[in-house]
């Protein structure tokens, strides 16, 4: 039994690690509906930030979250402006060329980060670093708890902005329909810059996040990538809730495919619940909550 | 139809200046090779090169680079010395970045067009295995000193030496602790799926079932993960005697931290070399990673001439402190100089003939190839275990060498607390 | 109809006679791994570029392709040249039975599919290692030790491939694919089967792409799945190969391919040893800079834009394209 | 046996009925109009015929055989051509291979096809734009692209969707007499029309429909006079 606990509070946990990463994503696939297949490595970015604040300034990664998340909120508003909005003016033969210009972007900031840090591996030890609460023998890392706690957070957060807010309805409604918003007199450009910013901000929290329990390198950022469009697809397109839930999904899955069938296969096992939602329950997880 | 046409001819024109840059880099080259001698070149105006496949950079990069620091400072004493026999001598680096293919261009590189006489390095299993290969087709001596799968000195090749034991004896000593002092019942192997790992724990698996050791978890995971516990959470179910692990800096890091929290405490925690031996290996871990064993290949203290010179140097030169993998190379690079010393020739064939009567002792240990089981070219060495004890490596087994007496039995629960 | 038949003799004449001229076996080297990324790109491009079907695992067909040379070795000691037969139908059947799941999704969400798909491949090839010697890899020793051999191989399958894809082009298929590409409900509703024809456009890519594969097995003489497997330094390639050089053209993979392989290997040579060391570092950084340059300012590629580039040197105001077709 | 008839067909979406037990019949060689005020269906019934929805309910025969349940392309391979409402021209093909792509519908051989899509552009009037991208094309010119292309997969029934919106009164001219060229071709046609002028003038027998429910079917005049048709337009008073 304490197997079977302790492997689902592991899962939820780094779920939601997971959904921090996949909240910017779903964010920036509902409203422009691009596969940003940068995203992990803007997370990597915000890792560095983090580290050298923390190296050189001796900052701690929780204050390094109001300098890492605004500035990886520029990086990515700057990325939409010179690099995204300028390729829909251009016509090419495949209409994914986002998609491909996010791949180049990703290789650009993983080789600039080389050539500053090399590819050594770097971590940041904090105090909290290791330190565990435990409920009967059931361990809960704290900064993971943590990291759940403020994924809870900047969902609802994200979620109070879209619903309440005049310029989350302009979000919400160029994510629905583009031309409309233009014509309703919503600057549809700068919605998008908006977006991409925000959804920058979010996964930077994700890197910083995670610094303390985990380490950094340069090539980090694809393998959470990978993660970030399994957990938004899982989640639905576009839902702040669905990415939490996708987040957990995964987390979970991952943590009982290790667990009962082998550490190896444990990305197999995320990957096959993405290809099967994928093809079988288009609009992800949250058809079957209607949430 | 002229698109196509002035789209050909752009081809075209890029081909021909492709093969005009080839034919004439065949004589710039060896007018540039010139040059380059001439620059650094001793005043006896000749020089010797050998080329050194490294990772420096990508993942193992951390490795690579201790390496290097280590060739470099030998490269220095040995030029110091008078070269090789009044030449000098030079290492040409390349980057393999970890992957075989990357190093097996690196090598058709050195071989095809630096034209070195011989090549050393060879880090990461897989990708001194791709080079080895490279080698051995084109005849040229090739000295392994980290490169440890235990295939690659299986294949008869007689190009290839290895100065490092194969992987399948990194746990010798560790095996002798585990029958004169552990004697456990069980024991859990973790690993990660690499070249490395996968031999290791294959051999080591192979190991435990001869000395009646019960295997309750034999598995490997991807590198990378952020969470191990799914893993632990087996290992502490079935709560084995001894934990084996092997892996590379981080995931070890991460696992003694993560044991950590799951209060896993079997008898003992022995790391199988690589990257359990590190100074980082303890920064991140802390008290993680306290009385954790390694099996090594070296340490400073070992009665060898020179190895303690060489750890002092090395940490007073580049400020951080080295081991094994250090100490193989600047060992490699010593043997590489005694050969060619020796050599009639620089042609393959006489630097074959001396390598395989290399007969000498370096801070790595005496060097020696030959065939023993179904190995060739293989130097036979004694393997060690570390411990870290507060905070320092020590050298624990065989108890004749150590540096410090082992900790065991180990109180976890005092040290790591609740 | 003169020009185009004169003008697509040059190009195999001098590469025919590049090793002539060209004894460095290292410069051969370059060429043949050009050869070989131009059968991967061409072979990507036909699915992505003419068939509109973004494929982001590619890897997976040059993985099968190489493993069924590899693994005849492994297993029943057969030459791995045999691979070079098995290689392509193995891969043609991996992609029949990839687009069978796949072709369900259209647009990005196919590309995601394949890179989930990939990945799987990856790892379960990692984690089987009693059937596919898992991360201790496959090494052969080389039939030929001139590359002579092997350059021609390469230099044969390249035309192979580049050959099929113009004449596939000119057919019934060709004028199918690019229909799909350009709005599949139209196709649909013209007789055209998008399923059929892009799962028989897939499986002549992957064919080629696995023979691509099984000549790496045999050339490079070592394999592991994380270097053929991989969706970096093989998928994500041989987009980049294939946008590069002009998505949708016949020649662009080709060119494509050349401007990669040289870029990486004179900046992993810091520019043939005449840069600081520092910029062999900066391989992948120019690569990926020349990657954004080209979808921003030539999203057709170098040879789809190819008038746009020849203009900006001649200062002639570029006219307005009237032949973007490909047939 | 008829040549063309729609049993009962209903479509749901979600639980909006946008076709409701809808019936009629076509015979061969006639112009049938179909006609309905905004949302009434009208398309719906085209993607239904065509295959690109699946029916909730009832059937489809053509020629005696049922064809609900069969993929669009099978479909047209039967001999049902259909054109968009919303024109979808293959855009970086030339007007040419636009049309030379479908007249492959029966053929394998680019000679043949080639031929008979030059055949077909030059019946629709757009034989000198050939060499055009149909991304440079006109609307009228795209409306004609569309025609064509359908034409050339040798249907024996046309589904023309709203094929004069949007052009000028010249160009609807052009129009009608082009669909009755086709016509005269042998081809039976269905068409969807706002156009009142334009199908009145074409029409064998229309049909009006609203909200998926048929209100009145007959010769022109009699459904352009029947009270319930003209309410559905103007709304009651």
């Amino acid at each position: 039994m304490d197997v079977f606990l302790q492997t689902l509070v592991s899962g939820v946990l780094i779920g939601g690690i997971y959904a921090l990463i996949g909240i910017g994503m779903t964010l920036i696939m509902g409203v422009m509906h691009i596969i940003n297949l940068a995203h992990g490595q803007l997370m990597m970015v915000a890792m560095y930030i983090t580290f050298v604040l923390y190296q050189y300034l001796g900052l701690d990664p929780y204050v390094s979250l109001f300098i890492a998340m605004p500035a990886l909120f520029l990086l990515g508003a700057v990325i939409q402006k010179l690099f995204l909005n300028p390729l829909l003016k251009v016509d090419s033969i495949l209409p994914e060329n986002q998609v491909l210009m996010t791949v180049g972007i990703g290789m650009v900031l993983t080789e600039i980060v080389r050539i500053i840090f090399g590819s050594d591996y770097k971590s940041v030890t904090t105090s909290y670093s290791g330190s565990v609460m435990y409920l009967g023998d059931i361990a809960f890392n704290t900064p993971m708890v943590v990291a759940f706690g403020i994924a809870l957070a900047l969902t609802a957060g994200l979620f109070y902005f879209l619903l309440r807010t005049d310029l989350g309805k302009s979000v919400r409604a160029t994510a629905q329909n583009k031309e409309a918003a233009r014509l309703m007199g919503v600057n549809a450009e700068r919605i998008t810059v908006l977006t991409f910013g925000i959804g920058a901000g979010l996964v930077a929290a994700a890197g910083t996040l995670l610094l303390p329990i985990f380490y950094l390198f340069p090539d980090i950022g694809g393998h959470f990538t990978l993660k970030a469009f399994v957990i938004t697809i899982l989640g639905g397109l576009g839902s702040t809730v669905g990415a939490i839930f996708g987040g957990v999904v995964l987390g979970i899955a991952e943590s009982f495919g290790a667990t009962y069938l082998s550490m190896d296969l444990k990305d197999v096992v995320g990957m096959v619940i993405f290809l099967l939602v994928l093809i079988f329950l288009p609009g992800g997880l949250k058809r079957l909550t209607k949430i | 139809m002229k698109r196509l046409l002035t789209m050909t001819l752009a081809c075209a024109v890029g081909l021909a200046m492709l093969s005009f840059l080839g034919c004439s880099s065949e004589q710039k080259t060896e007018k540039a090779e010139k040059a380059e001698k001439a620059v650094v070149a001793a005043p006896a105006g000749d020089t010797v090169t050998v080329g050194i496949i490294l990772p420096l950079s990508g993942g193992q990069a951390k490795f690579g680079e201790v390496e290097k620091k280590s060739f470099d400072m030998a490269l220095d004493e040995i030029n110091t010395a008078g070269g090789i026999n009044g030449k000098k001598l030079v290492f040409m680096y390349e980057d393999d970045t970890g992957r075989p293919d990357v190093g097996r261009s690196a090598a058709e590189k050195l071989i095809n067009k630096d034209k070195v006489v011989m090549l050393g390095g060879g880090y990461s299993s897989s990708v001194t295995f791709a080079v080895a290969g490279v080698a051995q087709q084109n005849r040229l001596p090739f000295l392994i000193n980290t490169g440890s799968a235990d295939k690659i000195t299986e294949q008869g090749w007689e190009y290839i030496f290895r100065l490092n034991p194969p992987a399948s004896e990194y746990p010798k000593a560790v095996e002798s602790f585990l029958t004169e002092v552990v004697k456990p019942k069980s024991a859990a192997i973790l690993f990660e799926n690499s070249n490395f790992g996968t031999s290791s724990s294959k051999e080591f698996n192979e190991t435990c079932q001869r000395l009646g050791i019960e295997v309750v978890l034999l598995e490997g995971y991807e590198h990378g993960g952020v969470d191990f516990k799914p893993l632990l959470v087996k290992v502490k179910e079935k709560n084995p005697d001894i934990v084996y692990m092997v892996s590379y800096l981080m995931d070890a890091s991460l696992l003694m931290k993560q044991s950590k929290e799951l209060q896993i405490m079997p008898k003992a925690f022995i790391g199988g070399g690589a990257g359990f031996t590190l100074p980082e290996f303890i920064e991140n871990t802390g008290s993680a990673g306290n009385a954790v064993f390694s099996a090594t290949l070296w340490y400073q203290t070992l009665p060898y001439p020179g190895a303690k010179e060489y750890y002092d140097k090395f940490v007073k030169l580049y400020d951080g402190p080295t081991e094994y993998h250090g100490a193989e190379a600047y060992a490699a690079a010593f043997v590489i100089a005694d050969t060619l010393k020796r050599a009639k020739s620089f042609s393959a064939e006489d630097i074959r003939q001396a390598l395989a009567e290399t007969d000498m002792t370096t801070v790595f240990g005496p060097v020696k190839f030959k065939a023993y089981d179904t190995k060739t070219n293989q130097n036979d060495v004694a393997t060690y275990m570390v411990q870290w004890i507060d905070g320092n490596l020590e050298l624990v087994w065989p108890e004749t060498h150590a540096s410090k007496k082992y900790m065991y039995p180990i109180d976890w629960a005092a040290m790591w607390g609740k | 109809m003169k020009n185009r038949s004169w003008a697509q003799l040059i190009a195999p004449l001098i590469l025919l006679a590049f090793p002539l001229f060209v004894d460095s076996d290292y410069y051969r080297h370059v060429v043949i791994m050009a050869l070989m990324w131009v059968v991967i790109g061409s072979s990507w491009n036909l699915l992505a570029g003419f068939t509109g079907q973004v494929s982001f695992g590619h890897a997976i067909f040059f993985g099968i392709g190489a493993y069924s040379a590899g693994l005849l070795k492994m297993h029943l000691g057969l030459s791995p040249w045999w691979g070079m037969l098995l290689g392509g139908p193995m891969a043609m059947a991996i992609g029949f039975v990839i687009g069978w799941i796949c072709f369900r999704l259209r647009g990005p969400y196919f590309a995601l599919a394949t890179i989930a798909v990939g990945e799987i491949f990856h790892l379960l090839f990692k984690y089987f290692n009693n059937f596919t010697g898992g991360m201790e890899g496959i090494l052969i020793i080389q039939t030929f030790r001139s590359k002579l051999p092997y350059y021609f191989l390469a230099l044969g399958l390249a035309g192979a491939c580049v050959l099929t894809i113009i004449l596939v082009m000119r057919s019934k298929w060709g004028y199918y694919f690019i229909s799909i590409r350009e709005d599949q409900d139209a196709a649909e509703s013209m007789g055209i089967s998008a399923f059929r024809y892009k799962s028989l456009s897939l499986m002549i890519s992957s064919f080629f792409t696995g023979l691509a594969g099984a000549f790496y097995m045999n050339y490079m003489a070592f394999i592991d799945p994380e270097v053929v497997y991989s969706l970096h330094y093989i998928s994500i390639m041989a987009i980049l190969v294939g946008i590069i050089g002009g998505v949708g053209t016949i020649w662009g993979p080709a060119v494509g391919a050349f401007i990669m392989v040289l870029v990486q290997e004179t900046f992993r040579s810091s520019i043939f040893g005449l840069a600081p060391d520092w910029v062999s570092e900066a391989h992948a950084l120019v690569f990926g800079v020349l990657v954004m340059f080209v979808i921003l300012f030539m999203a057709n590629g170098v040879v789809g834009d190819w008038k746009k580039i020849t203009h900006l040197f001649t200062g002639k105001k570029q006219a307005p394209s009237t032949n973007g077709s490909a047939a | 046996m008829s040549f063309f008839e729609a049993i009962d067909i209903t479509k749901h979406f979600g639980g909006l009925a946008a076709v409701n037990d809808l019936g009629f019949e076509v015979r061969q060689g006639e112009i049938f109009g179909l006609i309905g005020p905004n949302g009434s269906g009208k398309t719906t019934v085209f993607n239904l015929i065509n295959g690109y929805y699946p029916l909730t309910g009832g059937n489809i025969l053509f020629e005696g055989r049922q064809i609900n349940g069969l993929p669009t392309w099978k479909i047209c391979k039967l001999g049902i051509g259909r054109t968009f409402q919303v024109v979808k021209p293959l855009r970086r093909m030339t007007v040419l291979e636009n049309v030379t792509a479908s007249a492959f519908n029966h053929t394998g051989d680019l000679k043949v096809a080639k031929a008979k899509a030059e055949e077909v552009l030059d019946f629709c009037r757009l034989g000198h734009k050939k060499d055009f991208l149909a991304s440079g094309l006109t609307i009228g010119d795209r409306k004609r692209l569309e025609i064509a292309r359908s034409l050339a997969t040798s249907p024996k029934l046309l589904l023309l969707d709203e094929t004069m919106a949007g052009l000028t009164p010249q160009e609807q001219g052009e129009g009608v007499e082009l669909i009755r060229k086709v016509r005269d071709s042998g081809v039976t046609i269905i068409i969807v029309e706002h156009i009142m002028r334009v199908i009145m003038n074409l029409c064998d027998r229309i049909m009006c429909i609203s909200y998926g429910m048929k209100l009145a079917e007959g010769l022109p005049e009699e459904v352009a006079n029947n009270q319930d048709v003209v309410e559905a337009y103007l709304g009651k008073e």
